[in-house]
């Protein structure tokens, strides 16, 4: 059986199918095409929800995404808070409740997909009503590039919600041809469903396609759920319609209170009556139409009250041919009822002062106080509104480069005019991309429409009810009244933004669709000041809202960030390693053997290296090839060091600094050939020096003949390291002769494996004897393989990231950005030695000579040694001076520097550390504090080479 | 009438629904005096709450506060309100922790309902070496006597129970300094709260009067010329976030700072889900849920200069995508708006406050992103300054002339988060 | 989200793009013989222009070169760009903004 | 030629790969010997030398002998042969290059090539590529360096209908890049297997 409130025939609903949906625990039925509002106000169901604050009943007020009244939450499919009945397309299984104005979250995750689309045009038609259909249609026709977005279902926008006709057939068939006509366009791409939310710089428009919602569990799961398009327009049409806002009275958020005009799109569009008695109260002549049209249906209107003095005079015969009672110079001062209106109070209305009022019996109270124009996108993009008075709204005030507004977003209000404007819209866009519009772009023929009786511009009815404008509702949803503006006015407030502030109107879900223009109007008039110059406040992003999981996209889980690997990955992986995550590389950290935690992995590891051979991927480092004749002159200004004295087979390690003269990198430079360098950076570090290198050759030295190329994934590189590292090395490359005479530390030499290049380095960073093998990571694993055999037979153990840490500490080599902080000179590491004083110049020289860098109190890098031999200090504790007692003084405590890095050593039989202490060189010998989880740990400070300070190891 | 209709659903009141009554009065819309013994440039936090600390600690009433807009319309209006202390130098936890005891007792000073709520702030570590530099800044929070705590991923779950910990995340948490003190404020209700203070004091609150230049005479500022007409200064006061530049350039101070868009969003309204703040530097977001209810949520700043109040939208999409790896929960809450608002950067992330080569003219500029939480504390400390005539010692190492010196207050590199 | 045209690549998403800050503050030829104030000047002092302000760009993620542009921090809008070897344009009347005279 | 074992980065994928419809193949072209070459100003001497014109329009590449030369920079080039061991062809242009004072690096591993071709191939490249891709502006001869998903890449359009593109990834991208692949292949996949 058809619900009470279905008309008999009908509507853009397929009526031949029924869906059955839950709202309110409630199970009821519509049809394809329904909202879930047209669905509930087919069983003759107004309110939806209660109100935020004063817990008022909330019904639908509107038929789309204006609405203020209608929020719901839907629970399944999947919960989702927020939504407005309104805009929720039905389907099976819908189950969905209303809400007091807060939603809730889904407590498991959203397992629906999302994902972006980038699409460029040379002609962008937001809306796809009649202006939207034509200026989509003219450029189409052009040849041009076009997409046509519409947020609705369907196209053709105010035609879906009325009887217009074009060229003497219904409206709707013209928009059916027109659809067809821009199906046929290759160049055409047209979406429905999509809203344009978002309009930025030169011509770029996000757009949200709900591409699966309206499918309810039978969406498929591999397809978007939702897609943002990213549109790149050389040019934007912005065909949006208009809405429609309401006057302000007494009590007019009591459900069954409605927009007039989303009467009629209930009516026409969804085959729903919204009500059996209806006063419609307008001031402008748009209402009468519903009016008519609600009472050829069936619908009992009781009254039209216009608020003009003489009403629509063009409109009266009509109303006196349906039997409509109209009553000019009225207005709707209150309503009654319990949660539905029963009746309109009605007065006589002149010269702003209200009579003596009557009720009439209603069922449903209609409203329209004029159209604003939609021109948030307009607004977004930066263009300047006006007020105009006669529409009562804001117009777009002044012509964009690249965005013309075209239709009742304009302020055109009439058929033939939006079709009009429409096509001049994408006229001038054409032309202005010098694409010449087509010879035949013809639209339909509108019928001539009358000229309208101005309107009244009425923001409110004066508040008879003796509620002084307290009931009398601005802004639905967040329950603020003309009282709260009142107020605000009344404690000093004179900005708009103020009493949006104040007040918390617009600052709701609907985003001041309906209420924003009203607060500007009512507080004008409070203030005595015209319209213009309250203002309005500011449009911002998005139009409506858009889910977070649909502009995160598909840059979530493993996709959140690229992964980067090195050739061996695989490896690692199946040799069971433990990863860390540096920068985007996944490094292995440490690869434990069954029954052994970090701590174990770690000491046998470091031991294999210290005692035997250890093994290590290092192929993250950064790779620049320095080319060029004066490659040697950049090396030279960048490095503190001196470069260019390296001879070509030798290798220098070099400090980086920025202008500030705080260390930004370090590493090792290969010198290959006279004019030629191949330059290790750390692994954080690779872009940015690149990045670096090429700011200054480009930016300053663009006379130095070098080029820097980055080769950091062309290279693998794996230090073999240990006392027994020259067997495994000597043995994989019989054509090198690794002997320390022939192959000196600090050296490199070119050998090959069978055919293939690789060429070995003299390079330690653990202090022991030590070969990094280069190679091209086409043969990563193969050489690989080749090393872990070779060894074998001298226990070869591949380490990772934690035991070259701890090796490389106990030689106090520092790690750039945990043993420093961009605070830290190479003098405080220690490194004048790698300052050069013979350069004239390099970055980071001049700043070493400031004040600052002169204090002895400085922070320098030495070594810690915790007396009690047991305790590990955790990184990032900070040192304090010894206090005698062991007791820490109450805050502010002084504090000497902080533990950058912490080991416990398997060759030092005891933990120790590193740190940056104040004059820290001054205090090696002394003694201080480490507060660890509220005791203090005395430590001697010591220098920073705990491993071999002669250095006998790695000279092998 | 039918006032309070019974609830359809028998859902319970909405919490946070219930917003406090604001006075009857704020602040008097007043005209310009011809003179002044102090005059403050910019309307905002700062300036309001100088011009508080001024009559209240100093007496001092004979104040004018000239904004170029509306009262407190800039960054005040546009910031995400976290209030925290857990800055790693000493000289930056000195006036913030200054500032959130003060918070603390502000209530109660304004007598105005500011909604300050200490809900705890959590810093999320990411990576071994966040792991280092978030024990770094607990351990000298502790010494320099703010609360502070470093937190497990399973103690991380109790404070936020939303907040993804799980292992198998692109970056897992490995887990977070907590300070139960930080919280967050409404902004609008603090910056009244101080307006309606300073105009009971007598202070005069001049909207809509941009100042337009400077008349000098030698080394002093003798007034300023404003769209509202000129008018005379004994000493003057730039609190003009955002436009601090403009000003000093009218001057000819140079002054090191940049300016950028840095963006913010919120939101629908929402049942209770986030108890407290989390921010991520690695993963880049940071996030609160507001009293009514909506997510209130930044990230980083937009790369250029710019003065456009606006940004990039691939930086929200970003944040969205951080946002829903970090709370999965968030997936289906809505973006609902989006705003920009100026931040003025300084080369070592630290503000700049104190004297100018005008003898008269103090500078108080490039607080980044920490502007909002430091609004009382570098309100009175400034009117101490002022009233004093000498850089109350906790914004002494604030000073221009560090840049020369090289006496940075990186907190860059060692606080690891920013905002 | 702008379009950045770069002087080689043509019209590219921002995202492309790293910003440099202020154009033409050459690397002092003689650090040695400032004085503290004025190599400070040079590390740390960049003019934070409100309008048109010359400034630098490097297209990172396409021909990673560096040029030059014209842009007006209000607007965002780019005047012009140009290549590092090409001089800095004279200083005109802002250029022609988004906005134009007729409504 | 070697006998060493090689390996590529995308071992792992082949199943996936082999999964996909026709309108979306992704064919793995790994080991190509390829050489990064800054020179500047490119005369005649250079192109008698190298034996190719180098493309002088941003954005374009040609067919040279049995590579291709392509377009990355007002002084630079990437040179890629599939006849050539790495250090040969490095060799070669270093060879012909250097006297006009220019460099050439061995760049072979740095990237690895993903050859994507069918019908779908743009609607799966938009989804990550923010230039225009319509074969009008993006035919057979283009090439683009910039961001596919999050990785930066070389892009070359081998045809003119859109259907063949070879995209050049940084090696330890290509993992992410051939998952981000898969991903956005999913909705043209009949039979999705997730």
């Amino acid at each position: 059986m058809s619900p009470p409130f279905r008309t008999a025939s009908g509507g853009r609903i397929d009526r031949a199918t029924a869906v059955e949906f839950i709202f309110d625990g409630q199970t009821l039925t519509g049809h394809p095409g329904d909202t879930l509002a047209s669905a509930l106000l087919a069983h003759g169901r107004h309110q939806v929800a209660t109100s935020i604050t004063l817990g008022r009943s909330r019904g639908i007020a509107a038929a789309w995404a204006e609405d203020p009244g209608g929020l719901v939450q839907v629970e399944e499919p999947f919960p989702e808070p927020m939504l407005l009945a309104t805009t929720v397309e039905l389907f099976d299984g819908l189950v969905a409740h209303g809400l007091p104005g807060q939603g809730r979250l889904a407590d498991v995750p959203d397992s629906a997909r999302y994902d972006a689309v980038h699409h460029h045009v040379d002609v962008l038609v937001v809306g796809a009503g009649p202006a939207g259909l034509a200026a989509a249609l003219t450029a189409a026709r052009a040849g041009a590039r076009v997409a046509l977005v519409d947020e609705q279902s369907e196209a053709g926008g105010s035609l879906l919600s009325g009887t217009e006709r074009l060229d003497d057939a219904p409206a709707l068939e013209w928009v059916a041809a027109a659809v067809a006509e821009l199906a046929g366009s290759p160049e055409v791409l047209h979406l429905q469903r999509t809203t344009a939310f978002g309009s930025y710089d030169d011509g770029f428009v996000l757009a949200l396609e709900r591409r699966t919602d309206h499918l309810g569990a039978a969406a498929p799961r591999h397809v978007s759920r939702q897609r943002v398009w990213r549109i790149r327009a050389r040019s934007v049409v912005v065909a949006t319609g208009a809405h429609e806002r309401p006057v302000v009275f007494a009590d007019n958020d009591r459900p069954g209170t409605m927009l007039a005009g989303a009467a009629r799109t209930f009516l026409h569009r969804y085959g729903v009556l919204p009500g059996r008695a209806a006063v419609v109260f307008t001031t402008n002549d748009s209402a009468y139409d519903t009016a008519l049209d609600l009472s050829r249906a069936g619908v009992h209107v009781q009254a039209v009250v216009d608020a003009r003095p003489e009403g629509s005079p063009r409109r009266r015969e009509e109303c006196e041919a349906a039997g409509i009672r109209l009553l000019p110079g009225a207005v709707v001062t209150g309503t009654q009822g319990v949660e539905r209106v029963t009746h309109a109070l009605v007065a006589p209305f002149a010269d702003g002062a209200v009579g003596a009022g009557s009720a009439i019996a209603c069922d449903l109270l209609l409203v329209s106080g004029g159209w604003n124009p939609a021109v948030h996108l307009y607004s977004q993009a930066r263009g300047r509104l006006r007020y105009d008075e006669v529409l009562g709204a804001f117009l777009p005030g002044e012509r964009l480069d690249g965005l013309t507004v075209a239709g009742s977003a304009a302020g055109v209000l009439d058929l033939a005019g939006c079709l009009a404007d429409g096509r001049r819209g994408a006229r001038a866009a054409l032309t202005a991309l010098g694409i010449t519009p087509a010879a035949d772009d013809r639209l339909p023929a509108a019928p001539e429409s009358a000229v309208p009786t101005a309107p009244l511009v009425l923001w409110r009815v004066p508040d008879t009810s003796g509620a002084d404008g307290s009931t009398s509702f601005v802004d639905l949803q967040r329950d603020a009244t003309v009282a709260d503006i009142a107020r605000a006015i009344g404690a000093g407030l004179r900005s708009i933004e103020h009493v949006k502030r104040y007040t918390t109107i617009g600052t709701a879900h609907d985003q001041g669709k309906t209420s924003g223009v009203l607060t500007s109007g009512i507080t004008a008039e409070l203030l005595g000041i015209p319209v213009q110059d309250t203002g309005t406040t500011t449009f911002r992003p998005p139009y409506t809202p858009v889910a977070f999981a649909a502009l995160a996209g598909r840059d979530r889980g493993r996709l959140f960030d690229p992964e980067r690997v090195t050739a061996l990955h695989e490896w690692h992986v199946a040799a069971g390693a433990v990863f860390e995550d540096v920068g985007q590389w996944k490094r292995p950290r440490y690869y434990p053997r069954p029954g052994e935690d970090m701590a174990a992995a770690v000491l046998r590891e470091c031991a294999a290296a210290r005692t035997g051979v250890g093994i290590l991927d290092g192929s993250t480092l950064g790779k620049i090839d320095v080319q060029g004749p004066d490659a040697a002159v950049l090396l030279d200004r960048l490095y503190t060091n001196m470069m260019s004295s390296l001879k070509v087979g030798s290798v220098r390690y070099g400090v980086m600094c920025g202008v500030d003269g705080m260390v930004i990198d370090d590493g090792t430079v290969l010198r290959l050939a006279e004019d030629r360098f191949l330059v290790l950076t750390t692994t954080g570090g690779a872009a940015k020096v690149l990045d670096w290198m090429e700011e200054w050759v480009q930016t300053e030295w663009p006379d130095l003949r070098v080029h820097c190329t980055s080769v950091t994934e062309q290279w693998v590189t794996l230090p073999v390291v240990g006392p027994r590292s020259r067997d495994v090395v000597g043995a994989v490359f019989p054509g090198v002769d690794v002997s320390a005479e022939a192959f000196p530390f600090m050296t490199w030499r070119d050998t090959s494996l069978e055919g293939v290049p690789v060429r070995l380095a003299r390079i330690s960073f653990s202090g022991e004897l030590a070969y990094e093998v280069y190679v091209n990571p086409w043969y990563a694993v193969a050489v690989w393989q080749r090393l872990l055999e070779a060894g074998r037979p001298h226990g070869i153990t591949p380490y990772g990231t934690e035991t070259m840490h701890v090796l490389r500490a106990e030689k106090g080599y520092p790690i750039i950005g945990q043993d420093t902080d961009g605070t830290v000179t190479p003098h405080d590491l220690g490194m004048a030695w790698a300052v050069s004083k013979k350069k004239p110049d390099f970055i980071g020289k001049r700043s070493f000579a400031r004040p600052a860098n002169a204090d002895p109190l400085r922070k320098q890098l030495v070594g810690l040694l915790p007396v009690d031999r047991e305790t590990v200090l955790p990184e990032g504790s900070q040192v304090v001076e010894f206090l005698a007692d062991g007791e820490l003084p109450p805050p502010p405590v002084p504090m000497l520097g902080h533990v950058t890095s912490s080991y416990r050593s398997a060759e030092l039989a005891r933990p120790f550390a590193l740190a940056l202490v104040r004059g820290g060189r001054e205090r090696i010998g002394e003694t201080v504090h480490v507060p660890v989880d509220g005791t203090l740990v005395p430590a001697e400070v010591t220098g920073s080479v705990l491993v071999d300070p002669e250095g006998a190891r790695r000279d092998g | 009438m039918s006032l309070g209709s019974s609830h359809a659903t028998g859902t319970p009141p909405t919490p946070g629904a219930d917003l406090p009554e604001h006075p009857d009065l704020l602040w008097r819309d007043t005209e310009p005096k011809r003179t002044y013994d102090v005059v403050i440039v910019g309307g905002g936090g700062h300036g309001l709450a100088t011009a508080h600390y001024l009559a209240k600690n100093h007496g001092i009433t004979d104040v004018a506060v000239l904004e170029k807009g509306w009262l407190a319309g800039g960054n005040m209006a546009r910031n995400t309100t976290i209030i925290r202390s857990n800055y790693l130098w000493d000289e930056s936890s000195g006036i913030y922790e200054h500032a959130l005891k003060l918070w603390e007792g502000l209530e109660d000073d304004l007598g105005y309902p500011i909604l300050f709520s200490q809900r705890g702030v959590l810093n999320l570590a990411h990576t071994l070496q966040d792991v280092r530099d978030s024990v770094r800044r607990v351990e000298a929070n502790k010494l320099n006597g703010v609360d502070a705590e470093w937190l497990e991923p399973d103690e991380v779950r109790k404070v936020c129970p939303v907040v993804n910990t799980s292992t198998d995340i692109r970056y897992p948490v490995l887990g977070a300094t907590y300070q139960p003190r930080a919280g967050i404020a409404k902004h609008d209700f603090v910056a009244w709260g101080f307006a309606r203070r300073a105009d009971e004091a007598g202070i005069d609150l001049v909207q809509d009067c941009e100042v337009t230049g400077f008349t000098t005479d030698g080394d002093r500022v003798t007034g300023v010329r404003t769209t509202r007409g000129a008018i005379g200064a004994g000493t003057v006061v730039l609190c003009a976030a955002g436009h601090t530049s403009v000003l000093t350039d009218m001057l000819g101070i140079r002054v090191p700072i940049q300016s950028h868009p840095l963006q913010a969003l919120v939101s629908e309204l929402l049942e209770p889900v986030h108890p407290t703040v989390v921010m991520s530097n690695a993963v880049h977001v940071y996030v609160s849920q507001a009293h009514k209810g909506e997510l209130v949520m930044g990230a980083g700043v937009d790369s250029y200069n710019g003065y456009g109040q606006r940004g990039a939208f691939h930086v929200i999409e970003r944040q969205m995508a951080a946002a829903v790896e970090l709370f999965p929960v968030f997936a289906r809450a809505h973006l609902l708006r989006t705003w920009g608002g100026i931040v003025d950067v300084s080369p070592d992330a630290s503000p700049i406050v104190g004297r100018t080569p005008y003898e008269n003219v103090y500078l108080n500029c490039g607080w980044g992103t920490g502007g909002f939480k430091a609004t009382p504390g570098i309100g009175s400390a400034l009117a101490h300054t002022i009233a004093h005539d000498e850089p109350h010692p906790l914004v002494a190492p604030f000073s221009l002339d560090r840049f020369v010196t090289g006496a940075l207050v990186d907190e860059h590199g060692a606080a690891a988060v920013a905002h | 989200m702008q379009l950045i045209a770069c002087p080689w690549c043509g019209p590219r998403e921002e995202v492309e793009f790293h910003y440099g800050g202020q154009a033409h503050v050459p690397y002092p030829d003689s650090p040695a013989e400032l004085s503290d104030e004025e190599w400070a000047l040079y590390v740390f002092f960049r003019d934070n222009t409100k309008g048109r302000f010359a400034e630098r760009w490097n297209h990172t993620t396409g021909c990673r070169r560096w040029f030059n542009a014209i842009r007006d921090t209000t607007t965002y809008r780019f005047e012009s760009v140009y290549r590092l070897d090409d001089p800095k344009p004279p200083v005109t009347e802002l250029a022609r903004s988004r906005r134009s005279t007729a409504p | 030629m070697a006998e060493l074992l090689r390996t590529h980065p995308l071992e792992g994928w082949t199943t996936r790969f082999e999964r996909l419809p026709d309108t979306v193949r992704i064919t793995v072209e790994p080991y190509v010997a390829m050489v990064d070459v800054r020179l500047a100003p490119v005369g005649a001497e250079a192109s008698a030398a190298l034996g190719v014109d180098l493309p002088t329009t941003p954005g374009t590449w040609v067919p040279a002998g049995a590579g291709r030369a392509v377009w990355l920079g007002p002084d630079e080039w990437l040179l890629t042969s599939t006849t050539e061991a790495p250090e040969e062809l490095e060799a070669r242009v270093r060879a012909a290059v250097a006297g006009l004072g220019g460099s050439a690096t061995d760049v072979s591993a740095q990237r690895i090539g993903l050859r994507l071709t069918g019908a779908r191939v743009r609607d799966v490249l938009v989804k990550g590529c923010s230039i225009d891709l319509h074969p009008r502006v993006f035919g057979r001869g283009s090439s683009a360096q910039t961001l596919l998903g999050q990785a930066g890449v070389v892009l070359l359009a081998l045809s003119d209908a859109g259907d063949d593109v070879l995209v050049l990834v940084r090696s330890s991208f290509a993992g992410y890049l051939a998952d981000w692949l898969l991903d956005a292949a999913l909705e043209f996949t009949p039979t999705p297997d997730r």
